[in-house]
């Protein structure tokens, strides 16, 4: 199976083969390293540009001006809080322009903690992305998911932003890319690029076949009865173990992976509490004007008298940044004992 | 207490801002007419002389639009007609890739009406018509866009123009059809870091940009004024440090102008590589009607120069020149008539064209 | 009576004299013009920038590094997006330094719609504000209000925003500055900067007296009894005319300017409720992912067994931007009659 | 699946990224010594070769403990001695605008030593000790911050530095005492628009700021090298171009670094206008740990060549210069023990210096 970076390279080699990808470009997306996390490996569209992410977005609004498709890639969202304003002139310029020039493009970005990154390197980006009106905003947990939704973020004739949780990107799923050779060690082989030197090397693309997820649907990974939980990227696969462990206690939760953070799948949501009456959002961006505060404000709007609880939300505490030590870190954004924590206390909560 | 929404933008009305600035005017050359134009047709001059003098009545027609109370907002281009004119008349003109792409700011009233735009498309923009064809009613005059010339949105915020131009040329050397990039802003603005990103992304060594980047120094930004904040000699020596071929141009003169334009344009067609160009222009009504948009009478006005060159060479009567004056009032004055006609956006509407073929983007409806 | 203009420069004067603010700059904030909406005519310390808000912010970082204190201007908050990364920076070097650099700064900022200013004079910042941590964030609805929040940002050793709703720049007060002429004209006459050649004037500032407001102090602006209201800056004023107007029919309605958004007057907010029972936020931010969305959770959370209705939050429509023609911006920002409809249908609703 | 919490921040691990760079080494000149060092004294040559070989086995010693799974990442300034020991040397050292300002890149060790710190300060920061005195064991290595000396917190995000530089220069400059900012940072960086904010801001016609702008030139940003991203010829040109006194050293050579800082420290505090200084330095153990910091072959080490030119000239004995080498590798491995035996940062503590004097910052508290 492939890891998420491997997916996501193979989504990108559909993309300049199938549709019409033209640019993947970024710092160090090209040669010789193909990202930082290797998720740009061996494309033969991608390429490394100067050290200036205004720069790069502006490339892409250019670009997508022109029709032709790109990916332009944010080392780490940690670095993108100088773009936007641009990124915001790219989500309004359709609008402001009366319908007339849409800019298809993509900007994907690491974001999120969990890998000991410090202050710089475990930045959220999905409270503010939300805010950022005209982009479609995705963030994938799975490698299949990542492989879906970059494919139909290339096609997408609005700007999309597409969020890798770096904790995950070589964390390897339980679905096959199609078209991705069963054997772990023969995908590695042929798309991995070499230790030394990578000169002479060119990878070995497996025949991919294309697979959309639609933007805007998410995805029920656990049924369950009692609660729903919705999370999206590195924390619903702690959401996702915290319902397998409840469930040998017979506490069943529901889990939803959003996948997409606008549009957003609210019908999903509203069904399932529906059942649950009980919801819980998690997610790991700060806590205050958060994405999951919205949803739990729609919640307590539109399903007020079908909740048994009050909608709750598990998020980052409201700190200037996420500390290096694993002590500061694990203080700082959800942890799985507290998503059961919130869980356990929701559902004993007497209506 | 009341809250006042229904005057606009108003920046200090009524201050004077303006210093001193008055540049010596040029004299005819002596020697044959040819010469005084530096060998261009009489066909072409009296072309230019009439693209700019319809984009200077245009101009002041809305600022009696805003005057008159019927718009909120003036901003526009009276005294860069020398400049902007020929850049309408050189660049190869369409849409998608085998054209140029405009990346313009918001003084370049002068460059859509030698693509042709007609006066009262810029009308519909300054009275907030939803026949506006750049935004439909949704935002500033000048603020213009037109796909089908490849003319970006022009945008509100400085210099960000000067990036997003980078992707478009980036996209035409692709493309291989020798077309180029052009892309104007203000002296002042180039303070931003856009326009740094812009001299480094176009000349970066082996993958240099096809892109005419530009400045229209009028020495101003709103209130400041140039000296006090640079501490470069010439804004091209920023260019120069990237090997960028640059030069320093006087933009109150349409023939230096076309002639400039013409030669980088040139270039880059031929070479690939990005030129630079600062053209000195006027700045004739003040920073907008923020600031009042009053006339200033200490600097040049390209217009009224170039006409009188004209006539006293001999390549338009004093009368010709009136009639073409008197043509585009009258054009403006019954474009004002059209637009005021028409028909206002909806409020209904704000909802319309936040994605493509207009897919819901309200959440409410998810 | 001041205008808010007035105001405020009496604020920076009384700082220049009496506070050791050493430096007020920006764009345009120098001679001649002091300021796009004349908030720095005449004072001492004031100078103009080059036009480069990244610049700008730097600038005030760097010298509040040093301990001097200053005051920056971002001429319109729709042009501060592209310093969003500076200004996390502003508000993390205390935390990140583990308590060594405090950067006593302050950055002020007009904000919101209702001058008929199109696309880029008429955002709101205060959602986002609500994100930075390590910021106090306010916004005044009068004249005094913001004498007295300006003086308190001043002193604060941490760097605090200012915004100033542009609606309100010429609207006058009801209460004097302390120190303040009783009379319009005396003022006028004395700190206006005069029509015309400015190189020779100078202001006479009144004798001006401290007055300080404690940053994260509401203030009831009506009291009531049926529905609390939460508001601050242009909307709170009109919210209290919804309140004055609904008062002929006899419903009571409570109006709270909250004036600080962080810290935020929660005690204020917590004691009006447990009066009423019946709350409405109002701000004229874009609605999803909104500071009202944060009080109303909170709100959801803590007070949900004192609640008469579900808390409604009526913000900016979720656009990516407003329009110029006044039937779009009327359509995406809240107006009276929209916050009056709201009040009406919460106050309806039956528990 | 299994998400994975414990290793620290890896990029492309075992990739090995250096392309072939050696420059030719400089043989020492012939002549006397006090020539073949430019007239510098013995004193203060041995005493920069004992700080540069303190850096150096500092950060051997931080790479060690990386290693050794002690630590989650490394980044530091192997290969950026022979500049930044002079650095620290030739600063007017203290606290508040008596005293000059430092705003320097995560590369900046050797300064740091200069100015006297101790090792074990540096490794508490590397091993995220409580007892960091720079960020309380909040953020990686090299992110230092002492202000005591005026050193401005190392940042992550690049070229930030550039622009609150000009801040403390301009208190500076009111303040009236001749002191001044010095910023440092990386070639890659200088395409962020911060960069050219910097020389802006610092070269403003009569609004000059006593800035000492620094470039370290090791011709890398991670794996991206220099040529294909730079339309200049020489960083410097850019400063140029603002008409700022602007040079391009050797940073792989101590005192030709000392000579020139001493000059432009002393031009700027004479004419209170900036100075701008590309010193071209190697970057010896790549990246960072992302990367591996495994040791280059191919780039000059200032530290080995210096050691040697000094053993030539006999102002140094052979075995006088490994003593040096081994007192510090003692401290190193001492200062390891004891910042091993310090607590560690509380949970509890993240709400700590989110305000001044601890003030809560805690709504839950509001
Ligand atoms: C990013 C940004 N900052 C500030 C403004 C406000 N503003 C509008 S025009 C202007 C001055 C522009 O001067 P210059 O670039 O010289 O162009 P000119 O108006 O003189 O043609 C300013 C500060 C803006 N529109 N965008
Ligand atoms: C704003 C920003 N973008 C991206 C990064 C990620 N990053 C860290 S170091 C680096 C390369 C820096 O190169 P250079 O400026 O030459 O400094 P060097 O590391 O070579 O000393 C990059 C891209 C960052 N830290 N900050
Ligand atoms: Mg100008
Ligand atoms: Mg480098």
């Amino acid at each position: 199976m492939s890891n998420m970076a491997q997916a996501i390279r193979m989504a990108l080699h559909y993309g300049e083969t199938h549709l019409g990808l033209k640019d993947v470009f970024g710092q160090d997306v090209g040669a010789p390293l193909g990202g930082v996390f290797t998720a740009t490996q061996g494309l033969k569209t991608a390429w490394n540009t100067p050290l200036d992410e205004r720069g790069i977005i502006g490339m892409a609004m250019g670009i997508a001006m022109t029709g032709d498709r790109c990916v332009a890639e944010i080392q780490f969202c940690d670095y993108i809080f100088n773009t936007i304003d641009l990124l915001k002139i790219a989500g309004n310029t359709l609008w402001c322009t009366n319908g007339q020039y849409n800019l298809p493009m993509v900007v994907m970005t690491p974001v999120g903690a969990g890998i000991r990154g410090s202050v710089y390197h475990s930045h959220s980006f999905d409270a503010w992305a939300s805010r950022l009106s005209g982009w479609k905003v995705v963030m994938p947990s799975t490698p299949l998911d990542s492989y879906g939704l970059m494919l139909s973020a290339i096609e997408d004739p609005n700007p999309v932003l597409f969020m890798k949780p770096k904790a995950l990107m070589r964390v390897r799923g339980e679905e096959l890319i199609p078209g991705e050779p069963s054997e772990e060690k023969q995908l590695k082989a042929m798309i991995d690029a070499p230790i030394g030197d990578r000169s002479q090397w060119k990878p070995k693309w497996p025949k991919l076949e294309p697979h959309m997820i639609p933007i805007g649907q998410g995805k029920i990974t656990r049924s369950g009865e009692q609660i729903t939980v919705v999370s999206y990227g590195r924390m619903l696969l702690i959401c996702n173990e915290v319902a397998d462990e409840l469930a040998r206690e017979n506490i069943s939760v529901e889990v939803i992976d959003l996948r997409s953070i606008y549009p957003y799948d609210w019908q999903m949501i509203k069904e399932s509490i529906l059942k649950t009456g009980r919801i819980l959002f998690v997610n790991e961006d700060t806590e205050v004007t958060n994405f999951g505060e919205h949803l739990a404000y729609r919640t307590t709007q539109e399903m007020f008298y079908h909740l048994l609880a009050r909608p709750r939300v598990l998020a980052g505490k409201n700190l200037p940044g996420i500390g290096l030590h694993p002590y500061l870190e694990d203080n700082s954004v959800p942890q799985k004992s507290e998503i059961a924590a919130a869980v356990r206390e929701i559902i004993s909560e007497v209506p | 207490m009341k809250t006042s929404s229904k005057s606009g933008l108003k920046i200090a009305p009524k201050s004077r801002l303006q210093l001193n600035k008055k540049k010596s005017l040029k004299t005819p050359k002596s020697g044959s007419a040819k010469d005084a134009f530096s060998g261009l047709s009489k066909e072409l001059l009296v072309q230019m002389h009439d693209l700019m003098v319809k984009s200077r009545v245009l101009e002041e027609r809305l600022i009696k639009i805003y005057r008159a109370g019927e718009s909120y907002f003036w901003i526009g281009g009276p005294g860069e007609e020398a400049w902007g004119v020929p850049i309408g008349l050189l660049a190869k003109v369409g849409q998608g890739l085998d054209h140029d792409f405009f990346h313009l700011h918001y003084r370049c009233t002068p460059t859509l009406i030698a693509l042709g735009m007609p006066m009262v498309d810029s009308i519909r923009l300054m009275m907030n018509r939803a026949t506006d064809p750049s935004t439909g009613g949704r935002n500033f005059s000048n603020h213009y866009c037109f796909p089908k010339w490849n003319l970006a949105s022009v945008t509100s915020p400085i210099e960000v123009q000067y990036s997003i131009a980078c992707g478009t040329a980036h996209a035409q050397k692709r493309a291989g059809k020798k077309t180029i990039s052009i892309v104007t802003g203000g002296d002042a603005g180039t303070a931003e870091g856009d326009f740094a990103s812009c001299l480094i992304w176009a000349s970066r060594k082996g993958n240099e940009l096809p892109l005419l980047i530009t400045v229209q120094n009028n020495k101003w930004g709103i209130s400041t004024c140039f000296d006090g904040q640079h501490g470069e000699t010439e804004i091209a020596d920023r260019a120069r440090a990237f090997n960028i071929k640059s030069r320093v141009i006087n933009g109150n003169d349409p023939v230096e102008s076309y002639l400039a334009l013409k030669e980088d344009m040139e270039y880059i067609r031929k070479t690939g590589k990005p030129a630079f160009i600062e053209a000195q222009v006027s700045r004739l009504y003040g920073h907008s009607s923020a600031s009042g948009a009053n006339a200033v009478s200490n600097e040049i006005d390209c217009v009224k120069e170039f006409e009188k060159k004209l006539i006293n060479h001999g390549y338009i009567s004093k009368d010709k020149a009136q009639a073409v004056w008197d043509k585009y009032e009258e054009e403006g004055l019954r474009a004002v008539e059209i637009a005021r006609s028409e028909p206002l956006p909806t409020a209904e509407s704000v909802w319309d064209h936040i994605y493509a073929h207009n897919e819901n983007a309200d959440w409410r409806k998810f």
